[in-house]
């Protein structure tokens, strides 16, 4: 996340402490449990996951490929949150820069007015923004909820990014527009790839929430369906096994890809050296 | 431009000073409008909205637009918002501790320690969070469950032969939800802060014969204090607004605020009501806001 | 100057001639510091400060921390603006300009080296900024690489070459786009001795061959004394005496410069009689050479400056002009010098600078002190 | 300067005025002014349907495009008030709402839906006769919900842990032998209901004061026995399959035990001899629908046997009152559904009603909550 993140041949592999790294093994074997059982019941012959197993069967991986909603769902929901985390980075990105590096009033108040969208309850800034879309009726679905979604993600958004400037050596940027590079260019050419590790961190933290939330999106959404739309709504009958697949098949594909991506890295690294 | 500046007075530095505060004040703001305008708009705005909500009354399911406290009258006289807050902030408070004191050794070994895969680990805390949060919930309860993998892996041990009933819809459960669902939110942070310790300092702190876990101590963790500041400053937030994992693992057997506040709005449909119960608990968390962010202070001295 | 590629520039200075043409006046060269003040808050940094570069001169801000000395290089950069004052270089008024706009480079403390190029992107960064010809990018690129001995190493990363390396890095990014005022802003503060001697007669010879301007900003007299043309020797906010490194040295104005650069010893007097040039130092008449005397009022209370290297001891049982007395305190021995303090009644210490072959007093010994009356200043 | 001053306060006050312009337009509801309905006979459409689940099945959704040509969007919701909210805030121009009987009044008082005139809807004539003349489903004497699907709540229990002679107690619920072993869902009205109900109150819906001080201690002192108060079905009936509960109380019991039923639980729904109580869920148009005759073709169309077949035996397995579905399932199907204990559970059980004093309710279910 940081910029240091970039630099990966880094002499240090993993001769930390036995316990230190039992122990973080540990953390992420809790992390990844449940994950283990939802995955582990999408292969379970039964329509309701619970102990005793019935038996092995990929029926659920059908059902849920064969399902035009939940799959429609999942791609919409991909879709409004990549939108909505992409947004919601953009318009962090200058107002952290100006926080963490230029004097400004009333600092606190702008911090505080950033925080705030985290502690009201979703259904409040549901209903807030629902009624504010009164004005505009036709933003109702799919805009709309990459509004709300950049609106309650923004906040940290902004608040992480200026953490993390706070640490980046100013002479950078000096050096730059000293050597003749307009505020722009220094931009794009030196803090933008300096920054690059904590914006991506940013952009798939802000897609984790907005992959996952229902209230304010459903209050907002028309008659567009996300997937969380989709799975809480389900939750009047059972759960049924399909959600298991696709939420397996979500954790699998990311898990290899982030594996893929990072093995791309060390080899680009290797090359490099 | 160049035409209007080039002037050869012999001194013109309080153009030069005006135009370049003008040139400053412009990135300042040009910069923060996108995310102000964004807020006002899609937060304030309805917010404000709610606002005047709140000095409105419900009468039969239909607003009286007559202007009246008696909305927060309520609230301030009423035992069971006072408890419901009480136990939010007891749970701000846990999550905000205990998540600090798991994640850091977690985020220390990520920074330091994991070489070459830090990326892929940071990116393996955050992954399973893309699994709604339903069907996690659903997972764990299949883990604590009275028939759940744990207790038939005691039993089938020998280790018990009673199925422990305290695992799930207990407070129990509760503490493993909220750890669950609060660490990455300290990792991330904390690993960013670790991060920026040069292992230089480390090194040089046990040169000086400081043990390992001393240098930890002295060096590593005050440097790291910030991070650790940004993660609690949001734990403690998100912790406040925190319902979902109580009702979902806890059994919804006790009233947070947030709770209350969705009471209002649904069960009672007195929005009114509801509003001022937010703008309350908005403005309680502001002033806790703007002391830890003096807390924060600190680390914007360069 | 060879930034005619860069339309910025260009426009700036056609104007710049219009403007000095329509005057009929010739264009003005250097760079012109005039009565630049900067306050923050109620503290001033820079207090009306005015100094003169000629082109190709090397002039070395000299001062403790504090001084203000990066505060000036930082306005003349771009990075802090003037609250009064004008900047001009090569006749052109710059304070409205922002630091892209100048043609100024600077040399940073910490090098600033863009972690994310290789040396020979950082080298280019300039050139591509100011949008010039690849091949040209490259051309220049390479003779740089040449210029600062790293040749072969362009593809490296800058984490990957040594501090020395790193160093002249930094000076080749600046270098290469031929400002008109190179900054440099304690360049060698992160070097060793060795490394540090090294540079500073490579800097020295690349300012002289390429004829560039240099503004260099250091704490450490010596480096100033070697390498420049003028110091400016600054103490808060404020030029104490601008002049070439000899006469900073050997006729420092203010007790302030001949403290700082080289040591000297300060003694307070008051002026006995000015015709004649007598003072009186710890109760004790002494002459002053006449032309220091000048202009002085009997009465008034003065520092006499006297270096360290200008004090004899008289060996036992002699004694020295102007005949003073007093305890040996430390004798610091530093090999080709040695340092010896003495202390006389009262609070008056003084310290002399005796050169290599001297016999050296014991501690505790009673010595005659004194000096030639022609190394005596009299400083404000 | 004065003048100067006179126009900038002028101008504050026009500024004032816009926004308070801006401000209550959108904070009011509904505008009354407005028609109450665009068009008298004319099926426009599309019919926009706010809804619980079940009413987004494709086949109803074609099933009426094919009798009038006219697109249906369903937007599901999770719980009544979700509903009134989204109706309440008036940003989407829903034609047809979906709450239970009991939000019936609710809704009509808000001012979102329009009376209904029986003679638009002949499929209701189907209707089983108990359903009829409740006075839930009106208000101010004009019936504003035609009732679909409906549902039991009694006492849903594992039949390893707890016998069907022990359920026939309803104070078995209080019995320490069940301690941490009752699941329920947040459904204030209904509990608060029963209780009153098996306190011997001749008519629950009514009590208040002393009378509801000590329902509500009745149900804090059923809290001990309490599993887990859920916010949804799902969770109640996983608690029962998996064994985290022993006995469901209310929450939909019919629909809870079928679902236990299916997933192969030795479970049953038991009513107490102190009765059962009964609820069921309603269309209703929603005020200045622009899709008037659409709308009552639609409700018309959902209340048939064929739609409300559909409707029973679709994702879910839900009650519904039309007493002809029995031609559109199979015997099976119907038995399944318990369709042919409606007579039995009428005599042993009421339609729960909706409370007099709601707001009264609302406080002591935040009561119990808290507690």
């Amino acid at each position: 996340m940081s910029a240091g993140t970039v630099k990966l041949g880094r002499p240090n592999p993993a001769k930390g402490g036995v316990a230190l790294t039992a122990y973080t093994a540990l953390i992420f074997a809790f992390l990844y449990l449940p994950i283990a059982v939802i995955i582990l019941f999408a292969f379970d012959d039964k329509p309701v996951p619970g102990l005793p197993m019935a038996g092995l069967t990929l029926d659920w991986f059908g059902k849920a490929f064969s399902d035009p909603d939940l799959m429609a769902s999942l791609f919409v929901s991909i879709k409004l949150a990549l939108s909505s985390a992409v947004l919601a980075t953009a318009i962090a990105m200058p107002a952290a820069m100006v926080l963490a590096w230029r004097e400004v009033r009333l600092r606190t108040l702008v911090m505080c007015l950033l925080l705030a969208p985290i502690v009201v309850p979703q259904i409040v800034i549901g209903l807030g923004l629902v009624l504010l879309f009164r004005l505009v009726p036709d933003l109702i679905g799919s805009p709309a909820i990459i509004i709300a979604h950049t609106t309650l993600t923004a906040c940290y958004a902004t608040m992480i990014l200026y953490s993390r400037l706070l640490g980046f050596r100013r002479s950078y940027l000096e050096a730059a527009m000293d050597l003749g590079a307009s505020d722009l260019r220094v931009f794009f050419e030196i803090i933008l790839p300096l920054a690059a590790p904590a914006l991506l961190a940013v952009m798939l933290l802000a897609f984790t929430d907005a992959f996952g939330e229902y209230i304010v999106a459903w209050f907002v959404a028309g008659f567009t369906e996300t997937l969380p739309i989709v799975i809480w709504g389900s939750m009047r009958g059972v759960l049924s096994p399909a959600i298991n697949a696709i939420s397996s098949v979500i954790i699998v594909v990311s898990l290899v890809l982030s594996a893929l991506s990072q093995i791309w890295i060390i080899r680009q690294s290797r090359s490099s050296s | 431009m160049a035409g209007t500046t080039i002037t050869p007075a012999a001194s013109y530095g309080s153009t030069a000073q005006a135009a370049s505060v003008k040139r400053e004040r412009g990135h300042i703001i040009a910069g923060l409008a996108p995310v102000l305008l964004w807020q006002t708009l899609f937060f304030v705005i309805p917010m404000l909205i709610l606002l005047v909500y709140s000095f409105w009354t419900m009468r039969d399911y239909r607003l009286d637009y007559t202007f009246t406290l008696d909305n927060y009258v309520a609230i301030f006289t009423n035992p069971i918002y006072f408890k419901a807050f009480l136990l939010s902030l007891q749970v701000a408070l846990f999550v905000t501790v205990i998540c600090a004191v798991l994640a850091v050794p977690v985020a220390y070994f990520i920074a330091k320690k994991a070489g070459r895969w830090r990326v892929m680990l940071l990116v393996m805390v955050i992954i399973p969070f893309w699994v709604s949060l339903v069907m996690r919930a659903f997972a764990w309860r299949l883990l604590l469950g009275e028939r759940g993998f744990i207790n038939r892996g005691l039993e089938l041990t020998g280790v018990i032969e009673q199925p422990f009933s305290f695992l799930l819809y207990s407070p129990t459960a509760i503490v493993i939800g909220l750890v669950y669902a609060y660490l990455p939110l300290y990792v991330l942070p904390l690993y960013a802060s670790f991060d920026k310790v040069h292992d230089n300092w480390i090194a040089a702190a046990q040169d000086l014969n400081a043990t390992p876990m001393r240098a930890f101590w002295e060096v590593t963790f005050p440097l790291a204090l910030p991070g650790l500041m940004v993660g609690a400053v949001f734990c403690f937030i998100f912790g406040l607004g925190e319902y979902i994992v109580p009702a979902l693992l806890g059994g919804g057997k006790s009233l947070m605020i947030s709770q209350a506040i969705r009471l209002e709005f649904e069960l009672r449909q007195n929005w009114p009501g509801g509003a001022a119960l937010s703008i309350v608990l908005m403005a309680i968390v502001m002033a806790i806001l703007a002391v830890s962010l003096r807390w924060l202070r600190p680390e914007t001295a360069r | 100057m060879d930034n005619q590629a860069e339309p910025e520039l260009l426009v700036v200075n056609m104007i710049g001639t219009g403007i000095t043409a329509g005057r009929d006046v010739a264009p003005e060269k250097g760079v012109r510091v005039d009565g630049v003040t900067k306050r923050y808050g109620s503290s001033t940094a820079v207090d009306n400060v005015s100094i003169s570069i000629e082109p190709g001169e090397f002039v070395t801000l000299l001062g403790p921390s504090g001084c203000g000395k990066s505060t000036l290089l930082r306005m003349i950069s771009g990075f802090v603006i003037p609250d009064d004052g004008d900047i001009r270089i090569d006749g052109q008024s710059v304070v409205a300009l922002p630091p892209f706009k100048r043609n100024t480079a600077m040399v940073f403390q910490d090098y600033a080296l863009f972690p994310h190029r290789t040396v020979a992107q950082n080298l280019a960064f300039g050139l591509r900024m100011r949008r010039l010809p690849r091949p040209e990018i490259e051309r220049r690129v390479d003779r740089m690489l040449e210029m600062i001995e790293l040749r072969g190493l362009g593809e490296r990363s800058t984490d990957q070459i040594s501090g020395g390396q790193a160093q002249r890095v930094a000076l080749g990014r600046a270098l290469i786009v031929e400002p008109a005022l190179l900054l440099l802003d304690e360049p060698l503060g992160a070097l060793d001795l060795k490394l540090r001697r090294q540079m500073q007669a490579e800097l020295k010879r690349i300012q002289r061959e390429m004829k560039l301007t240099f503004l260099y900003v250091t704490h450490d007299q010596e480096e100033a004394l070697t390498m420049s043309d003028r110091i400016a020797v600054m103490r808060a906010g404020r030029v104490e005496q601008y002049a070439a490194p000899s006469e900073i040295y050997n006729n420092p104005t203010t007790a302030f410069v001949a403290d700082f650069v080289g040591e000297a010893n300060l003694l307070p007097a008051v002026v006995a009689e000015p015709s004649s040039g007598l003072v009186v130092v710890a109760g004790r008449k002494l002459r002053i050479p006449p032309e220091q005397a000048r202009g002085l009022v009997a009465g008034s209370s003065v520092s006499l400056a006297i270096r360290s290297e200008a004090v004899q001891l008289a060996p036992p049982g002699a004694s020295v002009e102007p005949g003073l007395a007093g305890t040996v305190e430390e004798v610091l021995f530093a090999g080709s010098t040695a340092k010896v303090i003495v202390r006389f009644e009262g609070e008056l210490t003084l310290i002399a600078t005796l050169g290599a072959g001297t016999p050296l007093p014991e501690r505790g010994q009673q010595v005659g002190v004194g000096w030639r009356e022609a190394d005596i200043r009299i400083v404000t | 300067m004065s003048t100067f001053r006179n126009s900038s306060s002028r101008r504050d006050v026009l500024r004032f005025a816009a926004s308070a312009a801006m401000f209550s337009a959108i904070a009011r509801q509904v505008d009354f002014t407005r028609p109450a309905f665009a068009s008298e006979d004319k099926l426009t459409g599309p019919l926009n349907v706010l809804a619980w689940t079940g009413y987004d099945d494709p086949r109803l959704i074609e099933g009426f495009k094919e009798l009038t040509g006219i697109d249906v969007n369903v937007k599901e919701a999770q719980s009544n008030s979700d509903q009134l909210s989204l109706v309440r805030a008036g940003t989407t121009q829903f034609d047809i709402v979906n709450p239970d009987a009991v939000w019936t009044t609710k809704f009509a008082q808000s001012g979102l839906t329009l009376p209904l005139d029986p003679a638009d809807i002949p499929s209701l004539s189907q209707m089983f006769p108990q359903f009829r003349n409740n006075t839930d489903i009106q208000y101010e004497g004009k019936m504003y919900g035609a009732p679909t699907r409906f549902g039991i709540n009694g006492i849903v229990h594992d039949l390893d842990k707890l016998s069907a002679a022990d359920a026939e107690e309803a104070h078995v619920l209080w019995d320490p032998k069940l301690r941490e072993r009752v699941s329920i869902v947040d459904w204030a009205e209904l509990y608060i209901y029963m209780t009153a109900q098996w306190a011997g109150n001749p008519a629950p819906e009514k009590v208040t004061g002393a009378d509801l001080d000590a329902a509500i201690n009745r149900l804090i002192e059923f809290k001990p026995n309490l599993r887990a108060l859920h916010d949804d079905l799902g969770s109640v009936k996983s608690d029962l399959i998996n064994g985290d509960s022993w006995a469901v109380w209310g929450a939909s019991s019919d629909n809870v035990a079928r679902s236990a039923k299916m997933a192969g639980k030795n479970a049953k729904l038991t009513l107490p001899k102190q009765g059962g109580a009964m609820w069921m869920e309603t269309l209703q148009i929603v005020r200045g629908t622009p899709n008037l005759a659409t709308a009552k073709a639609y409700i018309n169309y959902m209340t048939g046997a064929k739609a409300l077949a559909i409707m029973a035996w679709g994702k879910e397995q839900f009650c519904v009152t039309n007493a002809e579905v029995s031609k559109y399932l199979t015997a099976e199907q119907y038995k399944f559904l318990d369709l042919d204990k409606v007579d039995e559970w009428f005599a042993h059980s009421v339609v729960a009603k909706a409370p007099d004093d709601e707001k009264a309710w609302a406080d002591a279910w935040l009561n119990f909550k808290a507690a």
